[in-house]
């Protein structure tokens, strides 16, 4: 099912050309620019193969590559994964029902040897925390790649129908997609910023003096960027929660149901019930209501909302109930989702037997939290501790955002779950920080990391900043 | 009090405890993280007998004949799925003629076989620019996690002791005898210390004050596995000489396991360096084109812990009473424990064994007798 | 549990929760013209309204504090009811025996001047009816909000949140 | 009844519990006999929760549990990539 009136969004025009694709030999509509997975589920079809060990259905689940959920054979080749891969006309797509084999005569490729790029600061993650390093950086002088594994720029920000908070200077007010639209066009307005789309960084090194960031293009092209710092952005993961079939198709990350609605105006499901009444869920409850889908619930495990109120009011008078102390027990279905089992919780966070509510769901959106995604950080050696408050294991890291390791920065969720906000302030700093690290920038840059920094203390100051500023005291070294 | 402690808790050390203990010696494994935490289970997993030595050849008959009754009796996964040398020129072809009438004679079917032969064993193999390739079946594979662990187990059931997060901090000595082993957990006293620690020998030696020079060094060796695929793709060990010393085959789950002969060291750093992966990548790819279209789910690395022959050290330390080592496989320390246990076994309980343990002297260093080197590969 | 607040366990605001954390503005006030009341009891770090508002009526001491309006400086001009990020921003006007609410909408479909909309309250129950009196369509608020102005009895004005437009 | 924690190789919040309970408890143990962060999503999702699960079994606080190194390639990536161009001709 597509989406073709949207209150904010408009897809017409994000929609490329019709294409033909092939599932198991049956022909499906499908829109040049959008990924395998999302024309699949459009038509329906929730389902891609059977696990191997207790062979249970499995379809989309990540919607971002990073999970194996989805993976499909295309034109023959196994192991594609459909949530990543763009259609293309006459694309034939089989379910896997086995592993994959090894052809009996297959010619070696032709090899030549990765694209290199140099630059002063490369920048990994386009983000907003990543968008503005770059921008920040172009400006104070230096010359900055900009890589990102998806197909468009502003990371999480395309998918934010709903306006951000903070000070109008910092875009509150605005909504994300336009945000991720503004920073665009600032970031091609500097002829210093190349950037490199469908890219995803695989390594990172010391080489020497310079960092060598190895990379793959489209997932056909292996490039090696060199540089003197690096920023490295690149946002969070969702985390999963335990629960009875927590594996059915139809039981997505709150990002996997953002990506088929906002990003590809494809409807998720029809009746949703959201897990976690966090910032996440509830903006994803507002969301679903805007794309047409009915929420039947949000269930919240703690004794009271943790997102920001205002988005509790604003789904809460749609009619939404939001079921605080209550927990998801099990998903039930065949094939995929076909109801939600919640129940209250006690004192000690058991269920409460004889408190089960049944939902009839055909999605249960998980938005139990968010991570860091420091994998490149780690892999390098960055020095890694583990803070609650900011959503689990951070880099550790200066009020300049350098790591432990010099010439490394870091900023946005990858520096600690927190805003848009603040990631773009970060990124800010960061961004300035390598510029003057390497030598590039003007003593007078030391002023605007100032007062980004201010900015953030500022924003900091509140009752939900103090939780982050309770973290930072735990990774900011020096 | 124990007899005999073994220092780490790999496959020698399980394999040798479980040898002594059936043997009636009351034994105890001293290991510093989890049993087969330190290069075991970063094996390459393959088990053979294709060496150009006399020694080595009879050593690893036997272990593939322990293998094969312990695999039975213990119900651990060990297959005979052979290993298959490429070669690609007629110098190559020449020495593993040698290579395999010294085999032959000792009783194991190594044959030379022609590349369309090798074709048939491993159907997605190149044979382009291959002559002809050394295949015997009788060469095998095991799972260094589920055997270490049923050795461990077995070695238990039989009285051994074993201590894991135990990390020996020195060697208490009183006039060239040993008393005890000093640990983070405590003293451990003991009067007879074996040194099964391979990578990490030299650090045990130098608390035991060895007189004589064994170098044993650690060296960096990487291992590459991709996603999983249909059993039977590649069920022998694939080695190619030509392609960096590449060697391949598929595990039980279902990736296709490797490396290849790019080493860092002396070292005892372990992270992956780019350099391998492409490298591994490239070599692999000139031996199974297919193999192109497979992620690299992830590398890792162990060590190689080296001597200047290939060969391990291993015997009894003359001045020390009682310290024997067992360490510097370079690369072949798994597929040799059970022969090695056996022997040092019997040596250390009977004073004698009929295997050529002699040819690992572990004296051969000081007096300048290096054996020919051994072929250090999979 | 009882330090946690009404409003936190239950996700909406009771009458009773706006008059402590806001305060409402005297029924003197509410004739005279239509005046913003925030629904913002939270410190969040956010300030467009206080930014955007023309008579500065909009108080914050400090970023994240709570808004309070000043509601004889309050013109009404509901401009910060387009940009509040939140969707916080109400604003209420008695004409007679019925009240004028105007809220943000954005959702679809948009309502028509003049449509007969079915009125929610805070928990999203039905209340009963409500006249759409005027509509500001996304391309000319200020915040890229549709807002409208429902007309409904006196009693609901402090009620209704949003409306359901049944359409066709 | 199936909790998964671990997609890629179906390991379920018992089998993890189980192990704990046997007294194993280094991650690096749990990850060989289970198989957990073994498979194409490179534990991205299960080792967090292996990591919860410890904490909350052992008494220990996450703090003190050490992660499993990170490796490269950070995301799988096809092997006839990392030697270069994919072209046949």
């Amino acid at each position: 099912m597509r989406l073709n009136e949207h209150p904010i969004l408009n897809f017409d025009y994000r929609r490329g050309k019709k294409v033909t694709i092939y599932f198991e030999g049956q022909p499906i509509e499908a829109y040049e620019g959008e990924t395998i997975a999302m024309a699949l589920h459009a038509a329906g079809i929730w389902v891609y193969k059977t696990s191997e060990k207790r062979e249970r259905p499995r379809g989309l689940f990540c919607a971002i590559g990073k999970c194996s959920s989805c993976l499909v054979a295309v034109n023959g080749i196994p192991n594609v994964r459909s949530c990543i891969t763009l259609v293309e006309e006459g694309m034939r797509i089989e379910k896997q029902v086995d592993k994959p084999k090894l052809p009996r005569d297959a010619k070696p490729p032709k090899w030549k040897d990765a694209q290199k790029v140099n630059a002063d600061i490369i920048v990994i993650g386009g983000g907003p925390a990543g968008l503005m390093a770059a921008i920040n950086a172009a400006d104070a002088g230096a010359k900055v790649v900009l890589l990102d594994e998806n197909p468009m720029l502003g990371g999480q920000l395309v998918k934010q129908t709903h306006k951000f908070f903070g000070k109008r200077e910092q875009f509150a007010g605005v909504r994300g997609i336009k945000i991720a639209e503004i920073l665009e066009e600032e970031l091609k307005k500097r002829e210093n910023i190349e950037v490199f789309m469908e890219t995803s960084a695989i390594a990172m090194f010391q080489d020497g003096e310079e960092k060598l960031v190895v990379a793959v293009k489209k997932n056909k092209e292996l490039m090696e960027f060199r540089g003197k710092a690096v920023v490295v952005a690149t946002g969070a993961m969702e985390r999963m929660i335990p629960f009875e079939n927590n594996d059915l198709p139809g039981v997505y990350g709150a990002g996997a149901i953002q990506t088929l609605m906002n990003t590809y105006g494809v409807k998720p499901g029809d009746r949703v019930l959201i897990v976690g009444a966090g910032n996440v869920g509830l903006i994803l409850a507002y969301q679903l209501v805007q794309a047409g889908v009915e929420v039947k619930a949000i269930v919240e495990a703690m004794p009271k909302v943790g997102g920001y109120f205002v988005h509790a009011a604003k789904v809460r008078r749609l009619g939404i109930p939001i079921l605080t102390r209550h927990t998801i027990l099990r998903a039930e279905g065949k094939e995929r989702v076909e109801r939600a089992v919640v129940a209250q919780l006690d004192d000690n966070w058991k269920p409460i037997p004889g408190t089960e509510k049944i939902f009839d769901v055909d999605v249960i959106a998980l938005a139990v939290g968010l991570r860091p995604s420091i994998e490149i950080l780690h892999q390098v050696g960055c020095q890694i501790i583990y803070a609650r408050e900011l959503g689990g294991h951070v880099v550790c890291r200066d009020n300049r955002m350098e790591t432990t390791i010099k010439g490394i920065f870091v900023a946005g969720d990858s520096a600690g779950i927190e805003e848009a906000t603040t990631a773009m302030l970060e990124g800010k700093v960061a961004g300035i920080a390598a510029a003057l690290s390497i030598g590039v920038a003007a003593p007078e840059w030391l002023n605007e990391i100032e007062k980004a920094q201010e900015a953030l203390n500022e924003f900091r100051s509140g009752p939900f900043g103090r939780h982050v500023l309770e973290g930072l005291k735990k990774v900011v070294i020096k | 009090m124990s007899e005999i402690t073994i220092i780490g808790g790999g496959i020698i050390g399980a394999t040798l405890a479980y040898e002594l203990a059936k043997r009636g010696e009351n034994v105890i494994i001293l290991e510093k993280r989890f049993i087969g935490s330190g290069s075991t289970f970063r094996c390459g997993t393959g088990i053979r007998q294709q060496f150009g030595d006399e020694a080595n050849i009879q050593v690893m008959k036997r272990s593939v004949e322990l293998w094969k009754r312990y695999s039975e009796e213990f119900g651990f996964p060990f297959k005979q799925t052979g290993y298959l040398f490429l070669l690609y020129d007629e110098k190559e072809v020449e020495e593993f003629k040698h290579n395999i009438a010294l085999q032959n004679r000792f009783g194991i079917p190594t044959r030379l076989i022609t590349p369309e032969e090798a074709k048939e064993i491993v159907p997605p193999l190149n044979t382009k620019d291959v002559l002809a390739a050394s295949w015997n079946p009788t060469d095998g594979k095991a799972d260094p996690f589920k055997t270490t662990i049923a050795f461990a187990q077995e070695a238990k059931k039989l009285g051994a002791e074993i201590h894991e997060y135990t990390e020996v901090k020195d060697i208490v000595m009183e006039n060239g005898e040993i008393k005890g082993v000093k640990t983070n957990r405590g003293l451990f006293r003991t009067s007879i210390v074996i040194n099964a620690t391979n990578a990490w020998a030299k650090l045990i030696n130098a608390m035991a004050k060895v007189p004589i020079k064994i170098p044993i060094e650690p060296y960096k060796h990487q291992a590459v596995i991709t996603q999983p695929l249909r059993q039977g793709q590649i069920n022998p060990m694939v080695i190619s000489f030509k392609h960096n010393h590449a060697y391949l085959t598929q595990t039980a789950h279902g990736g296709i396991v490797g490396g290849i002969g790019l080493e860092y060291g002396p070292t005892y750093d372990l992270t992956s360096t780019y350099e391998f992966v492409k490298e591994v990548s490239k070599n692999f790819i000139k031996i199974v084109p297919a193999l192109k279209d497979l992620l690299i789910l992830r590398t890792w690395a162990g060590f190689y812990a080296k001597t200047p022959d290939s060969n391990p050290a291993i015997g009894r330390i003359e001045e020390i009473n009682d310290y024997y080592i067992a360490a510097g496989f370079s690369g072949h320390g798994f597929m040799m424990a059970p022969a090695v246990a056996e022997a040092l076994a019997e040596l250390i309980t009977k004073g004698k064994t009929k295997l050529p343990l002699w040819w690992y002297d572990p004296y051969r260093f000081e007096k300048g007798e290096l054996r020919t080197k051994a072929i250090q590969m999979g | 549990m009882s330090e946690i607040p009404h409003f936190l366990r239950e996700g909406y605001l009771t009458v009773e929760e706006l008059k402590n954390y806001v305060g409402l503005p005297s029924e003197e006030r509410l004739r005279a013209k239509p005046v913003a009341v925030p629904e913002c009891p939270q410190e969040i770090p956010c300030t467009p309204c206080k930014e955007i508002c023309p008579t500065n009526a909009v108080l914050m001491e400090n970023p994240n504090a709570v808004p309070r309006v000043d509601y004889e400086k309050c013109i009404g001009c509901s401009l910060c009811v387009q940009i509040c990020p939140g969707l916080a921003f109400f604003m209420v006007h008695y004409l007679g025996d019925k009240a004028r609410v105007t809220m943000p909408h954005e959702l679809l479909p948009v309502p028509k001047v003049g449509e007969e909309v079915v009125l929610l309250n805070r928990e999203g129950k039905e209340v009963g009816r409500g006249k759409v009196v005027t509509l500001i369509p996304r391309e000319r608020s200020k915040g890229d909000t549709p807002i409208i102005t429902v007309e409904m009895p006196l009693e609901l004005a402090w009620d209704v949140r949003a409306v359901r437009v049944r359409g066709e | 009844m199936v909790r998964i924690i671990c997609r890629c190789n179906e390991v379920t919040v018992e089998e993890i519990e189980e192990l704990i309970e046997q007294g194993i408890t280094d991650i690096e143990e749990i990850k060989r006999i289970l198989r957990i962060g073994m498979g194409p999503c490179q534990g991205r999702t299960c080792l967090p929760l292996v990591v919860s699960i410890l904490a909350r079994k052992t008494g220990k606080s996450v703090e003190e549990i050490k992660l499993p190194a990170t490796r490269i390639p950070i995301r799988p990536v096809p092997i006839g990539i990392l030697v270069g161009e994919m072209n046949e001709d």
